[in-house]
């Protein structure tokens, strides 16, 4: 099972996330230029601040060459995972409901969050627990979640909410604590915390392992 | 006629800071004749103390600059220690004080982006920032907005860069109110084999600039400000200030990396302070070369700009390298897929001479050695002062004997200089490049994982520190106390020193009294770096920090990189398991001079600190540091501001857990437990492992366990009993600031 | 041609920046400021402005979270 | 009243931001855009409008690095 990493300019945490998805299976780079997704079963858009988050975090990443094939690639039904700004910018390219908005408190922030999967199905959390808590760093200025009432309501209708901040750890003002959405298809995964970075416990937590090894499992099937 | 009779050109040069001798030297070092506009904008950069060193060069000769593992010292944008397996770490720290006062976000963030480039000038991939900051007192307006806004630019830039800010300090005194420091650190890994040097070498290879387009930023700028005092009539001096693209460099730093990666490059220099002047000038020095620029081949942001302008303007985001020529077409290739613009400006020469050109038109041509080395050196004029330099501190605190000791521990809890840094330090992202095994707030020094070896998982560890309180009390010794805390720190984690690096903040130099603080300072780092068997592998000097009330705290800002084998056992501050035995390690002779507890309480600086015994507490730190390797402790925490009561509340703090602690035997219970002074560590573990700190002469005394979820301390007749959530509370003191 | 175009946060969402400057105002002395939101200003030469709409629309505004206005020089603000 | 402030970087100054809209449009089928600057708006309710500039110099701008312009609602533009 292969996992392809987009780097953007500005893109930072695409190292962390190829060596992540490397514990799970094959991860090889792509580059935003290019137009080749390099036969991978499963793309990660990864963190960072692509084009320097200018203009609107995400907004003009959405536009690289790569992003075509990505656009493409998910309609097709493969499998994408987009954190923090890998979210931003699939949201701005419209392969998941909703926007991220500026913190509440305005700022950056680093934390070590909570997270609470849901019952919901979908193949980036299939290995996990339905409830199980998860310790997993946010860190972003961008990362309120939004979407307008009705698409809200519609999305925890169709279970499109699969992670949520614990009680109490909202970190960045998201509606309803939404930490992680799924498309409808859900085949389209974007998450504001980093779980590349809880992937061994010299660096703090395993607990974000589960999830790449989850789109592993799925995406060999 | 002799040149220097020219009145137009000696006020000219005057107004650009140079003195009227100085202008003579340059007249001299041009064979008698008068530099031209382009001419002098550039000597008078190059000679301003910013670039020249002119006031501390000799004292920084004496400095220990050479050691076992030292690779690449000073002299170079960086210098580094050998970590093993083929790799080093190349590190510095590095000032913007003065544009950050002007405008903090910026300032600050422009700081970082110049010493990340130091970092990868020398081919070393940036992995860790730290700073290290200085503001007036806390309930001042200012203070506050510069302290947002600082620590949202050093975020803005560290973060969105990807590189992970690991580490900092931050003190409140009245001192800085007119004058914040704003001091970056940053750490770089590199193969050892591929460090490469400045030094332009072979005539006819090629100049090439790349990175961001040069525009009029910080004209007069960084060079020229940071020769000159703030104050009043501050508004004219502000240039046209720097604005940072984390962005620009970010790309910039992945090409710089790329071509040295590929060897396709013959030197690297980045460009800082006076821009191209410095670069070129430094690069033909350090090769005995010469340089041609042609001022008309630079990318410019901005119409009209003058060759003057070109050649000293600080645009950020730019790198100057020489290529050999037939190697051109793939670095254009590297800068191209990077999308970082680069051009040929010029050629490495044979003639000794730095040339500016417009196209044909050779609008300057200076000896290569009369910019760089025919500055004067000053030789400092020391006065030891009869009076007090500093007036007292603001009184917030009574600090007497009868006041309630738990209510004093709250106090120091929360005072800005103690309480928790954790509003600061979540603006930072201190884990992009999973490397990071603690960070901030877990321990007392950063540690970041090297690749690793086999089995064994290697690591770094990194300090920054500087007291400068203590510093002003007594110079010498604050400063040697300084560089024992960040080894202290080392300790902790289970690191022994490899190198220091240094930024020594202190005001105008040719005051005597601020020479003799200088000096003095100077002889303490020497001293205590030989006594920890480091050299200084490179550093910064930013002086004339001046408000109108006279000079700010002789600030030696120290940061210390040390090694240690293994990341798994790497220290932590906090308690980890419920009856725990504590134990006092060290030679620790508190005092309340000086202390944050007589700064409360609005106590003068005392004339001096008490001596310490190296000796003795570089074998507490051996023995603190080798019971963390073995993982025989499940912590360590060396005693620093505060003193002890508010070190066991850190511990608690930190682990969640409580504590109780006696002392029955003690005389002055303030002292015991407020006082600081050097060598002191607390830390937690079976009673045999504590005991067996107890070797070579190492003090250690078992004073009570970990227990519950209150700090209890009985030192003699004083008691203290407070529950871990009041602990909390009070520090988190600084989280209304963010608010 | 010189075109500005006005970007803000749509009408019901939280603004938080505006709502930092509404707080900061009475403290500097500047009473009777309300409802302030705060977006972004882009101004740039054009030349075909009939594009603008349309580069707005995929570009220089998120539609579901901003509103924007276009002002071409000369013409009314 | 209604009003609203324009800011922008300076002239001269550097507009990373700008620089990279400007660089995005082409790639985006969007040719002949120029002087792309990036900076903010600030829309408000104000009682008394003679305060705006006072509070442009104090709050909503930087004076160092930024230009402002108020729009007054009904004004030209
Ligand atoms: N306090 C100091 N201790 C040791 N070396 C220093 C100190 N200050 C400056 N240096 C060294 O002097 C050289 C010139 O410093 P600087 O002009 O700041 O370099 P750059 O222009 O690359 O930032 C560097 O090699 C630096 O490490
Ligand atoms: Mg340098």
């Amino acid at each position: 099972m292969k996992f392809g990493v987009i780097s953007f300019p500005g893109s930072c945490d695409d190292t962390d996330a190829l060596s992540a998805c490397g514990r799970v299976g094959e991860a090889v780079a792509l580059w935003h230029a290019d137009h080749d997704l390099a036969g991978v079963d499963a793309v990660v858009v990864p963190g960072g601040f692509s084009y320097g988050d200018y203009l609107r975090a995400g907004a003009i990443a959405r536009f690289a060459p790569i992003m075509t094939e990505v656009i493409e690639f998910a309609h097709a039904g493969g499998y994408v995972m987009g954190i923090c700004n890998g979210f931003q910018v699939c949201c701005e390219a419209g392969l998941l409901p909703g926007a991220l908005l500026s913190n509440l408190s305005r700022r950056f922030v680093f934390r070590q969050v909570r997270l609470r999967v849901l019952g919901e199905p979908s193949p980036f959390t299939a290995a996990i627990e339905p409830g199980a808590e998860l310790s997993i760093p946010v860190k972003h200025t961008t990362g309120r979640y939004f979407a307008p009432p009705e698409m809200l309501a519609r999305l925890h209708a169709a279970g499109q909410v699969v992670l949520r901040y614990a009680p109490g750890e909202n970190p960045n003002g998201s509606l309803d604590d939404i930490a992680g959405v799924v498309n409808e298809a859900r085949n389209v995964f974007g998450l504001m915390p980093h779980p590349e970075h809880a992937v061994d416990q010299l660096t703090g937590s395993t607990d974000g392992l589960s999830l790449f090894a989850s789109l592993a499992a799925a995406a060999a099937a | 006629m002799s040149a220097v009779d020219s009145l137009a050109g000696v006020e000219q040069a005057v107004a650009l800071g140079l003195t009227q001798d100085e202008y003579g030297l340059v007249v001299a070092s041009l064979g008698g004749r008068e530099p031209n506009d382009v001419e002098l904008a550039m000597f008078s950069l190059l000679w301003s103390e910013h670039c020249s060193y002119k006031h501390s060069k000799i004292l920084l000769r004496t400095l220990p600059s050479s050691g076992e593992r030292l690779v690449l010292g000073p002299g170079e944008n960086a210098g580094a220690v050998d970590v093993g397996g083929g790799l080093a770490v190349a590190f510095k720290v590095e000032s913007h004080n003065h544009p950050s006062a002007v405008e903090p976000f910026q300032g600050a963030a422009t700081g970082v982006g110049g010493i990340l480039r130091d970092i990868f000038a020398v081919g070393a991939r940036p992995i860790a920032v730290l700073d290290s900051l200085r503001f007036g007192e806390i309930d001042s307006e200012r203070t506050r907005y510069l302290l947002e806004h600082a620590v949202a630019g050093i975020g803005h830039y560290g973060n969105s860069i990807g590189v992970p800010t690991v580490g900092g300090e931050v003190y409140f005194e009245g001192p800085y109110e007119q004058n914040c420091l704003i001091n970056a650190m940053c750490v770089g890994l590199v193969e050892t084999e591929r460090l490469i040097r400045s030094a332009a070498s072979g005539p006819g290879n090629l100049l090439v600039l790349f990175g961001a387009s040069t525009g009029r930023d910080g004209i007069g700028g960084a060079s020229v400000l940071a020769s000159a005092e703030l104050g009043e009539g501050d508004e004219a001096k502000r240039p046209s200030v720097q604005i940072g693209d984390p962005f620009a460099e970010k790309k910039l730093m992945e090409c710089s990396l790329e071509l040295l990666e590929r060897a396709l490059l013959v030197a690297l220099q980045d460009l800082g302070a006076a821009g191209l002047t410095s670069a070129a000038a430094e690069m033909a020095s350090k090769g005995s070369v010469g340089v041609d620029i042609d001022v008309a081949r630079v990318p410019l942001r901005e119409e009209g700009m003058e060759p003057f302008e070109i050649m000293v303007s600080e645009s950020q985001e730019r790198m100057l390298c020489v290529v050999e020529p037939d190697r051109l077409e793939a670095v254009l290739a590297v800068c191209e897929h990077w999308e970082t613009a680069a051009s040929v400006i010029g050629e490495v020469t044979a003639s000794g001479l730095v040339r500016v050109l417009d196209g044909e038109r050779v609008l300057g041509e200076m000896p290569v050695e009369a910019l760089v080395d025919a500055c004067p050196l000053y030789d400092l004029q020391p006065r030891a002062p009869q009076e007090p330099l500093y007036s007292a501190p603001r009184r917030v605190l009574d600090s007497s004997d009868d006041v309630d000791p738990g209510e004093t521990l709250l106090a120091l809890l929360r005072s800005p200089n103690i309480a928790d840094r954790l509003p600061l330090f979540e603006q930072y992202d201190p884990v992009v490049q999973s490397r990071t095994v603690r960070r901030p707030g877990q321990a007392d020094a950063a540690v970041l994982a090297l690749p690793a070896r086999g089995e064994a998982r290697p690591g770094i560890a990194i300090a920054i520190d500087g007291n400068g309180r203590r510093v002003a009390a007594d110079p010498y010794r604050g400063t040697v106390e300084a560089v024992l805390e960040c080894a202290s720190n080392l300790a902790c984690v289970g690191a022994e020193p490899l190198g220091l690096t240094n930024c020594l903040n202190f005001g105008n130099p040719e005051k005597p009294h601020v020479a003799w603080q200088l000096c003095e300072s100077v002889r303490g780092l020497a001293d205590a770096c030989r006594a920890i068997g480091v050299a200084v592998v490179g550093g910064n000097v930013s002086l004339y920090n001046e408000g109108a009330d006279g000079p700010i705290y002789p600030t030696p800002v120290i940061g210390l990189v040390g090694e240690l084998p293994d990341v798994a056992l790497a220290g932590r501050i906090g308690f980890r398991a419920e009856g725990d035995r504590i134990a006092l390690v060290g030679p620790f002779a508190p005092e309340i001079a000086g202390s944050e507890l007589a700064r409360l309480g609005g106590r003068e600086l005392p004339s001096s600190l008490a001596d310490v015994d190296i000796a003795r507490v570089l074998a507490a730190q051996r023995a603190v540091r080798d019971a963390v390797r073995s993982g025989s402790l499940a912590s360590a925490h060396d005693i620093a501001e505060g003193g002890l009561a508010t070190a066991l509340a850190e511990c608690c703090l930190a682990g969640g857990l409580g504590a109780e602690v006696a002392f029955d035997d003690t005389v002055k219970p303030l002292r015991a437990l407020f006082g600081e002074g050097s060598g002191g560590f607390v830390v937690s573990g079976g009673e045999g492992a504590l005991r067996a700190l107890g070797g070579a002469g190492v003090a250690v005394r078992i004073v009570g366990l970990v227990s519950g979820t209150r700090l209890t301390i009985v030192a003699g007749e004083a008691r203290i009993e407070l529950a871990l959530e009041r602990l909390r509370e009070a520090h988190g003191a600084l989280r209304a600031l963010f608010d | 041609m010189k075109a500005r175009v006005l970007v803000r946060p749509k009408a019901g969402i939280l603004d938080p920046q505006g709502a930092a400057v509404e707080r900061a105002l009475p403290a500097l002395g500047f009473e009777g400021v309300s409802d302030v939101r705060v977006g972004r200003l882009i101004e740039l030469e054009v030349s075909d402005p009939a594009r603008l709409q349309e580069m707005c629309e995929r570009l220089l505004a998120n539609p579901l979270i901003e509103d924007y206005e276009v002002l071409l020089e000369g013409a009314a603000g």
